[in-house]
């Protein structure tokens, strides 16, 4: 692990975490969270309820200021920046629990996503191409965006951040409250993202089947520290992960004692 | 005549109420705040036209102007120096936050020695005119009122409605943290919502000025504005008009055909109402939260 | 027993204005006029010897601060006498705060009844006429002088304009005549369309106003702008100079009763021409008729803790100023005398007219 | 910091909760106590209109602060009471039947003016609200033949059995009683299902409904408590001044009642009262401080609005928990003395949300 | 399983504006299963909650349940009364007291069981005293029963979403309903949590003897605790059955799961991924 940060890549990862630590208030969420992610990758973070994987998404988009540690973003310090400058440099978040505007229509929820870019035409074109992806949202363009039901409302929050053209998107739970056909969905939408346009991809998500397998690269959060990373494809092969993230294990054990195992990282 | 005329009257008058509602719903549109400040604004726009015409002798126009200008720079500045390091409060807190810097301009202006305690009048170029139809007598100032409040009503529809900066200015009311994600510079729209407001409240000052006089109270009159954008629904601009000429016109009605004193509870009692009939005003949205 | 706020060298008096509300301007004029008689006094050795120290306290015209002024002024500072205290029902709620602690409500800024009946009779003195007596001796006079045929009101909706228009229906009733139409407004209000549309309606050819400043204005305004043209009559609440200054041509005309006049800069008397520069050196401001009122309430004040001699206290000072009659002074003030039971200085009021952009008395004083 | 072990359910239910409580809160009402024999009458009368005010905001407080519903029209209700009072002492009734007229008078009243709150919320229920102010402001003037019009009316002393209660103490001690019973009547409700009810609709109206939460039952039952309260005050009030008119109870009156309890910090008992303190010394520090000024600004107009203005604006910004907040850090602070770390109470970035919908 | 109905709805319909959300949904929730509402997005069933909650009223059709007091026709109780009724519900987008403790929030939850009032409670009466002692220890076996000892006292503003959802469950469930409404309890969970979660579920209808009308999107949830599955789509009934039945319906597997089970596709091409393993 400290070899991969010795080693000097050959170039900038896009975003780099360094020994972040963020609290609310008295409560620290996260302690010394070291991550990065590099140009054209996907990676992901996993973690159980409360590890802090939202923190971590938005201490990078400005949302919370950090007590400690700095972030980078291309290479430039944003470190407790305002949210909206973050954004402008080719940073697009979709958040977690969707926060769409609710009474603008679906159309003007797009066009916001697209504040940040001048040239019309592309912006439109992007919205063509977002309808392609989810055509309810073209049917219901019209609708105030908080009529939608929580679905809809999912498949706009991350059009919305499409729409921004961004060069590095944080994913946070994007598969949240889509129904399973739309899941897969999504992740191939990621995935032709990140492939055809060369979109960095950082992604927070309960689904770890489909996170590690759509995946580069991988964190794992507990409590507010990473305790393990390594590339998708060694993760998926370890027993912890089997057990924890993927529901891989003996059923019959599980199912009838009903008493938690407790975890063995390091 | 008599009722035609009392008509005429009530529509000038709730022009006055629907100007000066204008700019509730554009901070309230864009902000989701109420400001209380919004009448002092006024006095202060008419106040700053005075100086600029009595005392620097400056020509009608390009005090109207500078005073403008001056105000809205002073809207800015407000907002940057109290309102932005509560961005993201609830918004009552602003609420109480507009209550306080009413009271501080207002004092503020009476500090001033030999001036600010004092009435004034406003020389303007149309004053003391008075259209005549028939029988009908309109003044001058009324006019004015009358078309600057649609000029500017529309200007603002227009804005809300079809500009991304309007649009962007109501996300960012609705969803501060979304508009952030967004690269919504929030803080900067806000910026230019309160001084947008504080513009629309001088030019409502100066109109004014010519039909109330210019002293410290005059931004009282925005007690009866509020009932006006209430009863056209809060976030309406079309709204703050026509709740406006309603209050006016039923104003002007009930001072001459009911008994003494429902002229000045008229306001109060359409807007009760309303709030009975039609809880969200005429042209306020139905809003339900979905779960 | 030595009285409250006096002690050997000093003379403590406090005064309530409103220097805040609705009538800041009034009460910062009247806190001024005060201040200039109380340095003159204090520049010629004070009063028997008692330097004046001189107190005052915003109300903002709201009765609710009015009484938590006076409750420090009375109980803190320790004043001996509150004078000038502006508003009726600021003055009205403070009686329970001064009366027990026998410290005078002398000559206050408002045209009430209250100011000089009983109870507690004894601790009152005014000197403004009732706005009530203003309206009733003045109406049928001038009406009888104009030959009005039918005669309106409005008035502000509150205990000063039903005053007026008590006084006019009781004047008006003394030559058999009766209102013909009766309108009122809330304090504040700009719009004034419907009540003249009322008036007008009436054919009224005579008005009396129950008015102040900015409602005499757009009154009289809305009034010559539909065409309707009758004698306008005010009390002193709408004697001031703004009248005209800020109503321009239109006000010419206007009638009101008065006592004091207003004191222009460019005065034709040299004596208020030599005041009206004074005091404007001093506070650097035009002075305005309520300059008057509180130079001229401090002025009688004084005469009065003079007369009672070295031994101030509120009896001796009941005692002087029962005992003597106060002269006409430059402003041409009425005689003022009180006995035990008349705490009035006078019934008398007389009339001015806007002439040519400023006031002129028209009249003696009369009853 | 003070680690409180739960032991018993009752321990949680408890008013005072640890020793520190019960001790500090006896010490206050010995010198509440002791107030009327060493406290000059100046400062006991201040303390009087404290209390009253109090009250008032204890209602206030119980309607905007737990409930949520904020009310632009207060004074309507303060009026209604110091009017049903006045004119039943007025009529000879004794003290405390009038002030239970007045109450319930008042109570009534807030039901009536809850009406609209059940429909419409935010800024619609302010203006409600503000509205309803002035028509009962409109009321009191016009009412002529029993509340004495504009030109006010006049108050007896109270008559407690069969004794008038004339001096500034005696009343005191009335006002004292009076706070504590409706101070321990509120706190009873807040932690109690009624109270909770209150503070669930403030917070989310959908699912307090959804929990089996009758909203209009409890909104109105809270216009109704609040303006009881209000009324009670009212009452008081018009005792303490003796005179009243209705231009006391107007626009001006209600907006200080709500900046009365924003300072004090809404959603706190102390709240109500650290407020009142405030409302009522503020302007004497303001009278006492102008002397120090010098003359171009001590005596200039407006100053107090200014300063008024200037400490809200301060308070808003710096202190939104207002002076009850303020309290809790000093105590806390206090308490952790050598431990206490810089970025404590930071304030986090926070992000509105439309409250059109809720 | 007894076969007696609790909950039945026929016909509903339900349209907002040009669109039927609802239209012609039929069912009944028998007393003591897990009855499982699945279905695209959009497809309707929140709405189906909220209608038997009575956020909504519907356009046309009827809700009959059978309550303590017994049958009733629940689109005549006004909505406060549901809860009374014995019908408790969880929020999709999870409708929690943010400003008050989790304890607070299931006190709450007792509302509905509260025994004293307004003057009872300004005295605070003996009563009162005993029924808040009541209403504490039902919250905390709630709490015990759900894991949430941990939480017991923060904030719920400041709990992660999943405990959150966990919260939401018991209030609900200090209630004592007879009906729960789950929607979507498990979204927003890992793998492990979502365990717990099916658990917890089997506990409420079996220990608390509770029967569960759920929204969920997690088909290895459903299929676990489930006794009957109702797919919808577009606001119609698509199909009804066993999970095992529905699941393997073929209108359900088109519109809803999808054909494609593997998700390996998503990897990327062993060729390409060489350029990123510089890590390594
Ligand atoms: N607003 C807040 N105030 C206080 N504490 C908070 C707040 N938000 C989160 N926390 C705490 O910070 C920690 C991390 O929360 P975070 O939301 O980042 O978790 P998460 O990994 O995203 O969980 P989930 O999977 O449930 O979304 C949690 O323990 C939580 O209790
Ligand atoms: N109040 C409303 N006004 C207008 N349309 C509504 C309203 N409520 C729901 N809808 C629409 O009804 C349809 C069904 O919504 P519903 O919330 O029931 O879906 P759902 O099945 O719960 O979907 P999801 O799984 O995404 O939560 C959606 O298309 C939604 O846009
Ligand atoms: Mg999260
Ligand atoms: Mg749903």
């Amino acid at each position: 692990m400290n070899a991969v940060l010795q080693t000097a890549p050959d170039a900038e990862p896009v975003l780099r975490l360094q020994n972040i630590e963020s609290s609310y208030g008295p409560i620290k969420a996260i302690r010394g969270v070291s991550l990065q992610v590099r140009r054209g990758e996907i990676a992901t973070v996993l973690g159980s309820n409360g590890a802090g994987k939202t923190t971590i998404l938005k201490t990078i988009s400005g949302i919370i200021d950090p007590r400690k540690g700095s972030v980078h973003f291309k290479g430039d310090n944003i470190t407790a920046h305002d949210p909206a400058a973050i954004v402008r440099r080719g940073l697009s978040h979709v958040p977690e629990g969707r926060e769409v505007f609710p009474l603008l229509s679906v159309r003007d929820n797009l066009l916001m996503g697209a504040y940040t870019r001048p040239d019309r035409d592309a912006v439109a074109k992007d919205m063509e191409t977002v309808y392609g992806y989810f055509p309810i949202l073209d049917e219901r363009k019209d609708q105030d965006a908080g009529l939608l039901s929580g679905g809809q409302q999912q498949m706009l929050a991350i059009s919305r951040a499409l729409m921004a053209n961004p060069e590095l998107i944080l994913l946070d739970e994007p598969s949240l409250g889509l129904s399973p056909r739309l899941t897969k969905e999504i992740f191939e939408i990621v995935v032709r993202i990140n492939r055809e346009r060369g979109t960095t991809i950082l992604l927070v998500e309960q689904n770890a089947n489909m996170a590690l397998n759509a995946s580069d690269y991988g964190y794992v959060l507990e409590n507010g520290r990473i305790v393990m990373e390594d590339r998708c494809a060694v993760l998926r092969e370890k027993d912890d992960i089997k057990e924890f993230y993927l529901g891989m294990k003996a059923d019959s054990v599980r199912g009838e004692r009903r008493w938690k195992k407790k975890k063995t990282w390091r | 005549m008599q009722f035609v005329q009392l008509l005429v009257s009530g529509i000038a008058q709730g022009c006055i109420y629907g100007l000066i509602a204008l700019g509730f719903v554009l901070i309230y549109k864009a902000t989701e705040t109420v400001s209380f400040a919004q009448g002092e604004l006024m006095m202060l726009g008419a106040f700053a036209g005075l100086v600029l015409m009595q005392v620097l002798g400056m020509p009608f126009w390009v005090a109207v102007l500078a005073s403008i200008a001056a105000v809205a720079a002073f809207g800015v500045l407000l907002e940057r120096v109290v309102i932005r390091p509560i961005l993201g409060q609830p918004a009552f807190s602003i609420v109480m936050l507009t209550i306080g810097i009413g009271y501080v301009l207002r004092g503020a202006i009476t500090m001033i020695p030999g001036f600010g305690t004092e009435t004034h009048t406003l020389p303007v170029p149309y004053k003391d005119q008075v259209m005549q139809l028939g029988s009908l007598v309109l003044a001058s100032e009324q006019l004015v009122v009358i078309g600057a409040t649609l000029l500017l009503c529309a200007v603002l529809y227009v804005m809300f409605r079809y500009t991304r900066l309007g649009v962007a200015m109501q996300a960012s009311s609705q969803n501060q943290l979304a508009a952030y994600y967004m690269g919504i510079p929030v803080q900067r729209l806000n910026g230019l919502a309160w001084g947008l407001a504080a513009a629309v409240a001088a030019i409502a000052g100066l109109l004014l000025a010519p039909i109330t006089f210019v002293h410290a109270n005059m931004g009282f009159i925005g007690l009866k504005a509020f009932p006006a954008a209430v009863v056209g629904g809060f976030g309406s601009l079309p709204g703050a008009i026509v709740g406006g000429l309603i209050i006016g016109v039923i104003e002007s009605l009930s001072g001459f055909y009911l008994p003494e004193g429902f002229k000045d509870i008229a306001a109060y009692i359409v807007v009760l109402l309303m709030l009975m009939v039609k809880p969200n005003g005429l042209f306020g949205e139905k809003l339900r939260k979905k779960v | 027993q030595a009285a409250q706020g006096v002690s050997k060298d000093t003379l403590t008096v406090g005064t309530i204005q409103d220097l805040s509300g609705p009538l800041a301007g009034f009460g910062k004029q009247a806190r001024m006029g005060m201040q200039l008689r109380v340095d003159e006094a204090n520049e010629q050795g004070g009063v028997n010897g008692r330097k004046l120290v001189f107190k005052s306290e915003d109300s903002g015209y709201d009765p609710k601060r009015a009484v938590l002024a006076a409750q420090k002024l009375v109980n803190q500072d320790k004043i001996f006498a509150m004078v000038g205290h502006i508003g009726t029902a600021a003055n009205v709620a403070t009686f329970p705060v001064l009366f027990p602690k026998n410290v005078i409500n002398f000559y206050p800024l408002t045209g009430a009844r209250e100011m000089f009946e009983e109870p507690n009779l004894r601790l009152k003195y005014a000197f403004s006429v009732p706005y009530y007596d203003q309206a009733r001796t003045a109406t049928p006079r001038l009406v009888k002088e104009k030959g009005a045929k039918k005669v309106c009101t409005i008035y502000q909706d509150d205990e000063f304009g039903l005053e007026v228009m008590r006084g006019a229906e009781d004047g008006l009733k003394t030559i058999g005549m009766e209102l013909a139409e009766k309108t009122t407004y809330k304090r504040g209000a700009t719009d004034f369309s419907s009540q003249v549309a009322k008036m007008k309606a009436a054919n009224c050819d005579f008005v009396v106003m129950g008015t102040v400043i900015r409602e005499t204005i757009g009154t009289i305004g809305e009034s010559r702008k539909t065409g309707f043209s009758p004698t306008f009559l005010g009390t002193t609440a709408s004697y001031t100079d703004l009248i005209h200054k800020l109503g321009g041509k239109a006000m010419d005309g206007l009638y009101a009763t008065m006592a004091v006049q207003v004191p222009y800069l460019d005065e034709a008397s040299q004596p208020i021409r030599f005041w009206a520069n004074k005091y404007k050196t001093k506070f650097n401001e035009d002075p305005g008729v309520f300059s008057v009122y509180g130079y001229q309430i401090m002025d009688n004040f004084i005469q009065g803790a003079q007369r009672a001699g070295a031994n101030l206290t509120a009896d001796s000072f009941i005692k002087a100023m029962d005992g003597m009659s106060i002269q006409p002074d430059m402003f041409g003030s009425d005689t003022l005398s009180y006995t035990a039971t008349k705490r009035l200085g006078t019934e008398r009021s007389r009339l001015s007219q806007i002439q040519d952009g400023r006031w002129k008395v028209v009249s003696d004083y009369f009853k | 910091m003070r680690f409180i072990f739960k032991t018993s359910y009752a321990q949680d239910i408890r008013l005072a909760k640890h020793g520190g409580h019960v001790f500090w809160y006896s010490l206050l009402c010995l010198v509440l106590i002791a107030a009327p024999f060493v406290a000059p009458e100046y400062w006991l009368a201040q303390l009087t209109f404290v209390l009253i005010y109090a009250i008032a905001g204890l209602g206030l407080m119980l309607l905007a602060g737990f409930t949520g519903q904020f009310s632009l029209g207060h004074a309507a209700f303060l009026g209604v009471g110091a009017y049903t009072q006045a004119v039943l002492t007025g009529m000879g009734w004794p003290f405390f039947l009038s002030l239970a007229c007045g109450a319930v008078l008042s109570a009534a009243v807030g039901v009536v003016v809850g009406l609209p709150a059940l429909r419409v919320k935010g800024i619609y229920l302010g203006i409600a609200t503000l509205a309803f102010g002035f028509i009962v402001e409109e009321g009191f003037a016009r009412w002529e033949s029993v509340t004495g019009g504009n030109a006010g009316k006049s108050v007896m002393p109270p008559q407690l059995f069969g004794h008038a209660l004339e001096t500034t103490e005696a009343f005191y001690f009335l006002c004292l009683g009076l706070a504590v019973v409706c101070t321990l009547a509120i706190l009873n409700l807040l932690r109690s299902s009624t109270g909770r009810a209150f503070v669930a609709i403030r917070d989310s109206e959908i699912s307090a409904q959804s929990m089996g939460i009758h909203l209009a039952y409890y909104k109105t039952l809270s216009f109704a408590l609040s303006a009881a309260l209000a009324g009670i005050a009212g009452a008081l009030y018009a005792h303490k001044m003796q005179f009243i008119s209705p231009d006391q109870f107007n626009i001006l009156q209600s907006i200080d009642l709500l900046l009365m309890i924003v300072i004090g910090g809404l959603g706190s008992v102390h709240g109500a009262f650290l407020g009142a303190i405030f409302l009522i010394l503020m302007p004497q520090l303001i009278a006492l401080g102008k002397d120090f000024l010098p003359e171009a600004i001590g005596q200039a107009p407006g100053l107090q609005a200014v300063i008024y203005g200037a400490v809200l604006i301060t308070f808003v910004l710096f202190e939104p928990m207002g002076l009850y907040g303020r309290w809790l850090k000093i105590r806390t602070w206090l308490q952790l003395f050598p431990f206490y770390r810089k970025g404590m109470f930071k304030r986090q970035k926070s992000f509105q949300k439309s409250d059109r919908l809720k | 399983m007894s076969a007696e109905v609790l909950l039945e709805a026929r016909n509903l319909s339900v349209r907002f504006g040009g669109l039927l959300a609802v239209n012609d949904v039929s069912f009944d929730v028998r007393r003591g299963e897990v009855f499982t509402l699945i279905g695209p997005n959009g497809a309707g069933k929140t709405t189906v909650f909220n209608l038997i909650s009575r956020i909504y009223t519907p356009t046309s059709g009827a809700i009959d349940y059978v309550g303590p007091k017994g049958r009733l026709a629940l689109t005549d109780q006004p909505a406060h009364q549901v809860a009374g009724l014995g019908i408790a519900r969880t929020f999709q987008n999870i409708e929690l007291f943010e400003h008050a403790s989790v304890l607070h929030n299931l006190l709450i939850g007792r509302h509905t069981q509260r025994e004293t009032g307004l003057w009872a409670d300004m005295l605070f009466t003996p009563r009162t005293r005993a029924a808040e002692i009541r209403a504490r220890e039902k919250a905390e076996e709630v709490i015990d029963f759900l894991d949430l000892q941990h939480y017991r006292d923060t904030l719920v503003a400041g709990l992660p979403y999943g405990v959150r959802k966990v919260v939401e469950m018991a209030r609900a469930l200090c209630t004592e309903p007879q009906l729960l409404l789950l929607d979507e309890p498990s979204s927003g969970l890992n793998v492990e949590e979502t365990d717990d979660m099916a658990f917890w579920i089997q506990d409420i209808r079996d220990e608390l003897g509770i029967t569960v009308l759920m929204v969920e999107h997690d088909m290895s949830l459903v299929s676990r605790v489930s006794d009957r599955v109702l797919a919808m789509n577009q606001g119609q009934v698509l199909a009804m059955g066993t999970p095992h039945e529905v699941q393997t319906h073929s209108g359900v597997v088109e519109a809803y799961l999808g054909t494609i089970d593997d998700v390996s596709n998503l990897r990327r091409p062993e060729g390409s991924a060489a350029a990123l393993e510089v890590r390594a």
